[in-house]
């Protein structure tokens, strides 16, 4: 979690200073982002959203190539043989059906893992969220689903997102357990999420845990949240910072000090460094690399145009 | 063994399952029913429901699930029951489907097939007529493909399943029963991208795609009475597109004649006359035509055939072109 | 519902005649169609879906446009004026968000009218449905939304559509009341239905109704039910006929005798014979007709496109 | 008043909605944020939370909704966040509200504006930089109309508005705040279906939209210091475009360069491609080019300039034309 939030940080930083993109900053969210992630092995599957710094971060994935994707590159979804992480979908709800065909997948080759997939409060509201849930229902499929509610999608708060009590109680349109936790509690998240992924691997079929959280910063970068929100309201939740709790909570178990926390602290920016610097020396795109995924093979007439780019870019002495 | 294109579509899709485990067919009333066409008919009993799935009602979240099968390595068959109930689809499609291999520089390809009946000359009800498939060619990323025989739609469909991109498969259902065709039973796939000419000839080329190549043919035989030696080039693969079979052949022939049912603004028909426009203008000796289905919406029956593209329009077609 | 079942059956027989298309038989519906009907008002708006035909010959429309529509006319979906039925949705639920929007304009203009949304159990999987309640339920629209539960969307069977144990309780995901009834009993479902009406007229916000009942024919003409389910289930259901329950009871008050019957069944023909012989001598659409109404003017390139049609069908001496 | 096109959409909307009570607004966060580009800025404080309409996410139910609303009479205009959002919607604007005109032989038209920016050139996330009108410009009913000014954007936004017909209004999101222009604050709406000439030239004929405009302007003043010169024709309307303008343009200028954003392949430039090739094809005197990006996904920000199309490539289009 301090990983992340140094992560998190650094990105906002990195844009501000017009070396990364437009970025979708994670801050609030680090105990349902690890704590959905903690439970996982290595034959599990993942469909992520476009908040999910900690996620990433807690399965292993390259912190070098998240920065990298975010600072403008397709090459940094690349997931690392051996993780099971699909990339992160941009366009709202559309992993949740993909996510239920891994799980009919999983089912038909007799596997024992679980696919999770996580999403936000306002996906809920898309046609996706109910077709790829309803799929589960019906084929039991080993999935757990993963809403962060955090109050806000963009401008609409939760309580104009749907007039349902609760996301949880969504699930139970599609015969799916749902449970609703303190998604600003790792050990809760880590609890239900754990529940639902032992379920799924024991082929009892899907869950849904809806983890109450909030976002403390802008939707993105490109967003201004002081518009729309009320200051006193992110004051209040910043109160329950996540990571303050936990360090409380550690405190309290007797396995916290302020030594550990310069450790872990100092070795947290030391990675966001050497990821920075690492992500910050790949080379951009060349016009092959842009041509060269769009089909197995290069047809003709992409041939011909990636020709034509290139005779471009001669000319014009780039 | 003389099949129609039905039996072609189902005896691929069950060699190919009996050949690869990872192929698996979902869709709506693709199992117990066998497909509202028989498609699928009989894969239910023999390979079961967990392999012939029959799934809610909720185009987006078949296309989807098809998308999650190909991360754990399946090769998914999804049927649309109608090209004109795909749209919901449409977003996992474009954004998700065919963009996966770039996404993820390889990484995750998705070789899914989806199949979907199309065109006109059912006499069907609303939505049940579509011919749009220019919308899909516009997608970077997605191979679309139309077979015109029994015997096309077997190998094709089998090079389809196959091949390691998305490919969406387009059946001209006025085409399912309508002839027999000696189709091997062992036969491996067809090529996909190339196109074949079907018929030789010097005074003009016809390019034409799925129910239009019977339709073509018949108008070609009809113009032969008249002296016209009409070359037919089946596309098949709709996209990406045989290029350099259409320019040999309009090189040769300095006529070119193309048709679609679809409506005619944005069709595909758009795109091969704008290739030859830019590749191959000194050729021409006319001016390049297309018979098609006009701008509007495909009328219901009582008046479909005002609409519907067939052999008389596409012989006139071709006198216009050689009156030129 | 005499007239409902007449004109049904006979649009079976014109099908098989080669007299009319594909046709969606509404047998075993007679119920749930007329008592979703009868309470509505001049005012308000109804928003069919493709098996609706005793909604639609209890609002007033004329049985002839019916048959009009289902012989391959578009000019069939014609409503007279002053009749607010929008035309029937064939593609799978596309009409509930649309009806939502009609109930948001009622809100806007302060008005006080129903809007009623009919689907089948299948389109309950759509996500069409999903936003379209999850948008009545946000904004608190004067909507209505009646499910015929018919246990099969084509070769589905309604357990394999859903894991939910009822459509109804899917209402609960979006905020608003659902209720279950017994859709053979039209009676109970004008009760249900008409209560949620006027729930929508005092701005009380929307319902749902999920009317229990047995689609008794095949989907369409073109598909053939014996395929996919028990001749069992459908015996069950046989004597379970809406027309006979209504019969029975009608009867126990006292207002049923076979004169009476015979009336009604006389008129019920009688009235058939005469909107199929009207249907019949409507003209086939022109060319003009088919390019007339993409836009509202005819665009020049529509217009050359009209000219060239008419010139082929001259020329081949049509 | 000088105002750029952000600013001059907002006065189009805000005067319009004054002058009209019919006129709604609803999208995600086109409320109390006032869009995400503030092209509805003020609007909800103005009319209030019932006409100036914060939904869920959920695009297909926006479009829905907003064709639900033309039942009674409204004309609501609805914002997609993005072109790249706009496929799950797909199946509404398509089957529904292009059809129900011809659906109810004008018993029920659906008078909606559909608001949506696209295009390249912010450096923006994946699907954020979408140029796929060319998709839109197939359906039947659908009318498509792109502004490339902030006078153009006010005028033809009332347009738009106005109409009885469905109108997808597309915003070059590179536009936005690109440059002001002084628009009339008395501004009555500019016509649909007619394309304008913004610069007379005899040479050659560069057909274009939206961001592509000020692009082609600049590459004109830059081939006419080598003695070129260019005709430019906005051409406004997509569909149904003026093919009239069009054709007359190119008879004079006897080459037609087409300028898109979007990927060639059945981008709209290859039906302009097309009718010139049927039409004008005896007045051509050089093949017709087509400008535009390449059949690929549109890059993330860190190649994205490989794939956008400047004045530049435009520069080196007409070079290509006039050396043929």
């Amino acid at each position: 979690m301090v990983l992340t939030r140094t992560a998190d940080q650094k990105a906002l930083k990195l844009q501000r200073q017009g070396r990364l993109g437009t970025y979708a900053p994670s801050q609030g969210h680090e105990a349902c982002q690890v704590g959905a992630a903690f439970g996982l092995r290595a034959e599990d599957w993942i469909f992520p959203y476009f908040r999910d710094l900690g996620l990433y971060l807690t399965i292993g994935f390259p912190l070098a190539s998240y920065f990298h994707y975010w600072m403008g590159n397709e090459a940094g979804l690349i997931s690392p043989p051996g993780l099971n992480l699909y990339p992160l979908s941009i366009t709202v709800a559309a992993q949740i059906p993909q996510a239920t065909g891994a799980g009919m997948a999983a089912n038909y080759l007799k596997k024992s893992l679980a696919v999770l997939a996580t999403c936000g409060d306002g996906a809920t509201s898309e046609g996706d969220f109910h077709e790829g849930l309803n799929f589960a229902g019906v084929f039991r499929t080993p999935n757990v689903f993963v809403c962060y509610d955090n109050q806000w999608a963009i401008s609409t708060p939760r309580s104009r997102q749907t007039a349902s009590a609760t996301i949880a109680q969504k699930a139970l349109a599609y015969g799916i357990p749902g449970i609703q936790v303190d998604g600003n509690d790792v050990l809760a998240v880590l609890a239900a999420v754990g529940e639902g992924l032992e379920r799924a691997r024991k082929r009892k079929g899907p869950s849904f845990v809806e983890a109450m959280t909030y976002r403390m910063g802008h939707h993105t970068t490109s967003d201004d949240a002081t518009r729309y929100r009320d200051e006193a309201e992110v004051k209040t939740w910043e109160s329950r910072d996540p990571l303050t709790r936990f360090r409380v909570y550690l405190k309290g178990k007797g396995v916290w000090d302020e030594a550990f926390e310069r450790v872990v602290t100092e070795k947290a920016s030391a990675d966001v460094e050497a990821a920075v610097a690492e992500a910050e020396a790949k080379p951009a795109g060349a016009p092959e690399e842009i041509f060269a995924w769009t089909f197995k093979e290069l047809p003709p007439r992409l041939a011909g145009q990636l020709a034509e780019l290139k005779e471009f870019l001669r000319e014009a002495g780039r | 063994m003389m099949l129609n294109m039905v039996q072609a579509l189902n005896q691929a899709l069950e060699q190919e399952m009996e050949r690869d485990p990872r192929v698996v067919v979902l869709g709506e009333d693709v199992g117990v029913d066998g497909g509202v066409f028989r498609v699928t008919e009989g894969l239910y009993g023999k390979f079961g429901g967990e392999r012939v799935i029959d799934t809610p009602l909720a185009e987006s979240g078949i296309i989807g699930a098809a998308i999650g099968m190909t991360a754990l390595g399946l090769r998914p068959v999804a049927e649309i029951q109608f090209m004109g109930f795909i749209y919901p689809a449409f977003n996992q499609i474009l954004s998700h489907a065919a963009r996966l291999r770039n996404r993820t520089r390889g990484r995750f390809p998705a070789p899914l097939t989806i199949r979907a009946p199309y065109g006109a000359g059912l006499k069907a009800l609303e939505h049940h007529s579509e011919s749009t498939e220019a919308l899909f060619c516009q997608i970077p990323g997605l191979t679309v493909v139309v077979p015109s025989s029994p015997a096309e739609a077997k190998g094709l469909l089998l090079a389809a399943i196959r091949a390691d991109d998305p490919v969406l498969f387009l059946e001209p259902s006025r085409l399912y029963r309508a002839e027999k065709e000696d189709v091997p039973e062992i036969l491996t796939e067809l090529p996909l991208r190339k196109a074949r000419i079907i018929r030789d000839g010097h005074d003009l080329t016809v390019v034409a795609w799925g129910a239009m190549i019977p339709a073509a043919l018949k108008a070609a035989e009809s113009a032969a009475g008249s002296g016209v030696s009409a070359e037919i080039l089946d596309l098949r693969t709709l996209s990406p597109f045989d290029e350099e079979a259409v320019l040999a052949s309009v090189g040769r022939t300095g006529r070119a004649l193309i048709v679609h049912e679809a409506p005619r603004q944005c069709g595909l028909g758009a795109e091969l006359a704008a290739v030859i426009a830019e590749k191959s203008l000194l050729k021409l000796e006319a001016p390049i035509l297309r018979v098609s289905g006009p701008d509007i919406t495909i009328p219901l029956p009582k008046a479909e055939n005002l609409y519907y593209v067939g052999a008389e329009r596409i012989a006139r077609g071709i006198r216009r072109l050689m009156e030129f």
